[in-house]
């Protein structure tokens, strides 16, 4: 069950990869990223590191992705 | 009390079955949206009531009753926020003339 | 031994970096050179206690492997041409327009000091990788300082570049930890498995990264332009001192014979592409990065056959290219643009400082570029390989064009007809420039002993 | 960069990193050196108590977290170098009242939240840097809601250069603080339970109040160039 999870959160990782290094639009890349960040959250959750899940969620799917919206609308203005 | 996360975990289940189907099955962005907030605010809410019944007592079972209110707040007015923003993009509702 | 002006020589800088920004513009250039002084001051010092000892210092009390060791040894030398550079480069900018002196510029280049110093004394790879950051990041604010067209497309490639390259050393880094449970240097070395795929891949990963932030050539497209761009008080920093520190990670690399046969071709290939790349520039600045990329090469070369001839040479190196990197950006200010055709006539004092640094680049004795370029030479002979040390000789012939060339160009052709008549450089330009072009020919002529302490 | 050559480079680079990976020793197996050595130093001799990866980033490590801690600030300056051609921020389109409402209502507790994350991290997995990005993400949100300027109303004003570098110069002033207590710069006076846990707070302060103002900062010169 529990390598089973890891099997699924690890083809999503890759998929949202793809999917941004795939998206033309900079916004919904910077989304999928965000959800990137979100799958890779869970997976050191789930390997037993919840500093590096936390750090994740906040800087990665957080922080991050607020100031690529911050540019991207800046930029494409 | 723990019995009680049963119902209320299944009600969760139910509204995030729900909303998934809405939101892919659902004419325009402001439907869409609609169920998306369903989603998130009775399927994650009644799942974090379930969480915290099962953990009662305890202080994680109050952690988890924060959360689902914190969730009550942000998840209508994230998807309030959506749909002005739409509206204001001018993208326009569907209508029962659409095809 | 051990001695707290170790971590010091480490935090003096940084320190310095973070309080600039609570300081008025007017104060911010006195402080960084009095910071970087300061900061010269730990590194002579502590190159001094090396001619008796080895210092190490354990940081928090935890002994090594278990704590973080700071350990200064020769090759942590190259902490004397790091402060001395960068306090050099802070007053010659004070005449730029360019927002070096600006409390955000002193910051970035006090703060890279102190990542480049970290670099040095890092006896722990994750540290390394830690301070290799610091002073990366510094490196790519530094480029994007400069006010010239292109600048931040220079600075947005050499981050994308640099970043490549930190990625690949930090998953070596994890894979060394992996294999052998440490990340102290000393531990790691003598707790490598025999072989295996994950190691090589590991001493790979390590060698191609600090390579491809060394700039060797066919990894150095990000240099050209963001050392020819960049402010030319930054580009003494960058040319001098930033692209040594791939050098110095190389030489910290465990196993890195396993790669001599690959670092002498790349060295080689390096030393005359960089050359012939420099010979058909016509812009100062870009010839001045090519021939660093050449002397990259050469020292690479160096690391296979003679290590502590390539030492020496990163040494002197810093020194001389720092000093023609300051002499150009003295022609570019009395020109006012990068057409410095004919500036020399009013600037004799410069442009002798100018033809003092090629000279020393070239490698004629007595100056400092002689020394480390001979050992190689002599190095290469003895390994038996006297088409690599013919290689040199040909890549100092083209270099020597070079920069008679941009003598010529400078003393010799007649200026522009719409530019106002020139005159010698001001004297906060003139003191850093023959400070170093004093100091390349100065350590030449004590070459020897130099050469024996840093072979020790 | 053209796409096939991307994906050659790409494939090229993981087909011998997977490989590495798979010769690798099984993740878990307890007798490999990355379990027997230096790593079983720290759970044999670590903290009885509180949170085990703090005291290794604090307290063995230290160095390196105040290595990372100066990345960031360094990342700031950069920054601040790059966007100095400076055009005043818009003004943020009038925000719905329900939102507007919202985030005043919510801003207190987050920012309740990002402290007690940033102080926790000593017992539980939490401390600094993400309490930082809490407490950052709080003020790019009401930038968003309210405009740059709220924003920046919302930051300290004559003391933000000062506190923008608290993570690297309250690091410094630990490492001066116990050198002087054990000895070694960066040391941690175990002998003093009361001096030790309030360098250890006033680390975690440090870089949780200078990485909010860091993050914080970045979003308005993000804003402003």
């Amino acid at each position: 069950m529990s390598e089973l999870f890891d099997v699924v959160l690890l083809t999503l990782l890759i998929l949202t990869a793809l999917a941004v290094a795939r998206a033309r639009d900079l916004a919904a890349a910077a989304i999928l990223f965000a959800a990137y960040s979100l799958m890779l959250c869970l997976l050191w959750l789930h390997r037993g590191a919840p500093d590096v899940a936390l750090t994740e969620a906040a800087v990665g799917a957080g922080v991050t992705t607020l100031l690529f919206l911050v540019v991207i609308a800046r930029t494409s203005r | 009390m723990s019995l009680l996360a049963i119902p209320f975990g299944l009600i969760g289940a139910f509204f995030f079955l729900a909303a998934t189907i809405g939101l892919l099955r659902l004419p325009d962005f402001y439907s869409r949206a609609h169920a998306a907030a369903k989603c998130d605010t009775v399927g994650a809410g009644s799942i974090l009531l379930a969480l915290a019944f099962a953990l009662c007592p305890g202080l994680a079972s109050f952690q988890l009753l924060g959360l689902a209110i914190l969730i009550l707040i942000a998840g209508p007015t994230a998807s309030h926020a959506l749909a002005r923003a739409a509206d204001r993009r001018g993208v326009a509702p569907w209508t029962t003339d659409d095809p | 031994m051990t001695t707290h002006w170790l971590p010091a020589l480490v935090a003096i800088p940084i320190a310095g970096g973070v309080l600039v920004p609570t300081m008025s513009r007017r104060w911010a250039p006195a402080w960084g050179f009095g910071v970087l002084i300061a900061t010269l001051g730990v590194a002579l010092f502590l190159t001094g206690l090396l001619r008796e000892d080895t210092v190490s210092y354990a940081v928090g009390g935890w002994p090594p492997p278990y704590g973080i060791e700071l350990r200064f040894d020769v090759l942590s030398t190259f902490a004397v041409p790091i402060a001395l550079v960068a306090a050099l480069a802070v007053p010659f900018a004070t005449h730029s327009n360019e927002p070096v002196t600006t409390p955000e510029g002193v910051a970035v280049i006090l703060v890279g000091t102190g990542g480049m110093m970290g670099f040095v004394v890092a006896a722990d790879f994750f540290t390394l990788f830690v301070f290799l950051e610091v002073l990366s990041i510094s490196a790519y604010g530094m480029v994007a300082m400069s006010e010239e067209r292109g600048a931040g497309l220079a600075a947005f490639r050499y981050l994308l570049m640099g970043t490549v390259a930190s990625i690949v050393i930090l998953l070596s880094v994890g894979l060394l930890y992996t294999l052998t449970g440490s990340l102290n240097m000393a531990d790691v070395g003598q707790r490598l498995p025999d072989g295996g795929l994950p190691l090589h891949l590991a001493i790979g990963g390590l060698a191609a990264g600090f390579l491809l932030k060394a700039a060797v050539f066919p990894l150095h497209v990000w240099l050209p332009d963001a050392h020819a761009t960049a402010p030319s008080a930054v580009s003494a920093i960058l040319s001098g001192l930033i692209v040594k520190m791939g050098i110095i990670g190389l030489l910290r690399t465990p196993g890195l014979e396993h790669l001599h046969e690959l670092l002498i071709w790349v060295g080689a290939a390096s030393l005359l592409a960089g050359a012939l790349f420099a010979l058909v520039q016509d812009d100062l600045k870009r010839m001045l990065a090519y021939s660093t990329v050449s002397n990259i090469g050469l020292v690479v070369l160096g690391l296979a056959v003679d290590r502590t001839g390539a030492t020496v040479h990163i040494l002197n190196h810093a020194i001389i290219k720092a000093s023609l990197f300051l002499a150009a950006g003295a022609f570019i200010h009395r020109a006012g643009s990068r057409r410095i055709e004919g500036t020399g006539r009013s600037m004799p004092l410069t442009t002798s400082a100018f033809a003092v640094g090629g000279i020393a680049a070239i490698g004629i004795p007595p100056t400092g570029g002689f020394t480390g370029k001979w050992m190689i030479v002599l190095g290469a002979l003895e390994a038996g390989r006297w088409g690599f040390a013919v290689m040199i000789l040909l890549g100092a012939v083209i270099l020597a064009l070079c920069y008679a060339r941009f003598v010529v160009v400078v003393a010799f052709r007649p200026s522009p007809a719409d530019r106002e008549g020139t005159s010698e450089a001001p004297l906060v330009m003139l003191v850093p420039i023959f400070v170093l072009a004093a100091l390349s020919v100065g350590v030449g002529i004590i070459g020897g002993p130099f050469a024996a302490f840093v072979g020790k | 960069m053209n796409p096939r050559l991307a994906a050659a480079f790409v494939t090229g680079l993981a087909v011998p990193m997977l490989a590495a990976m798979a010769a690798l020793p099984r993740h878990g197996s307890p007798d490999q050196p990355i379990h027997t050595h230096v790593a079983r130093e720290y759970i044999e001799s670590g903290p009885e108590t509180g949170n085990l990866v703090t005291a290794i980033l604090l307290d063995y490590r230290g160095m390196d977290t105040f290595g990372e801690v100066v990345v960031i600030f360094v990342g700031l300056v950069a920054v601040l170098v790059l966007a100095r051609h400076r055009e005043p921020a818009l003004p943020a389109a009038s925000p719905s009242p329900i939102v507007a409402f919202i985030v005043r209502l919510v801003t207190p507790f987050i920012a309740l939240f990002g402290f007690h994350v940033i102080l926790s991290g000593l017992e539980v997995p939490g401390g600094g840097l993400q309490g930082a990005a809490i407490l950052g993400g709080l003020v790019i949100l009401n930038g968003f809601v309210f405009g740059p300027q709220h924003a920046r109303s919302l930051l300290p004003g004559r003391l933000l250069p000062w506190l923008q570098g608290a993570g690297p110069l309250a690091f410094l002033a630990a490492g001066i603080v116990g050198g002087i207590a054990t000895g070694f710069a960066l040391g941690y006076p175990t002998h003093l339970p009361l001096l030790h846990e309030a360098m250890l707070m006033g680390v975690e302060l440090g870089i949780g109040i200078g990485g909010a103002l860091i993050f914080s900062r970045l979003y308005l010169a993000l804003e402003d160039a």
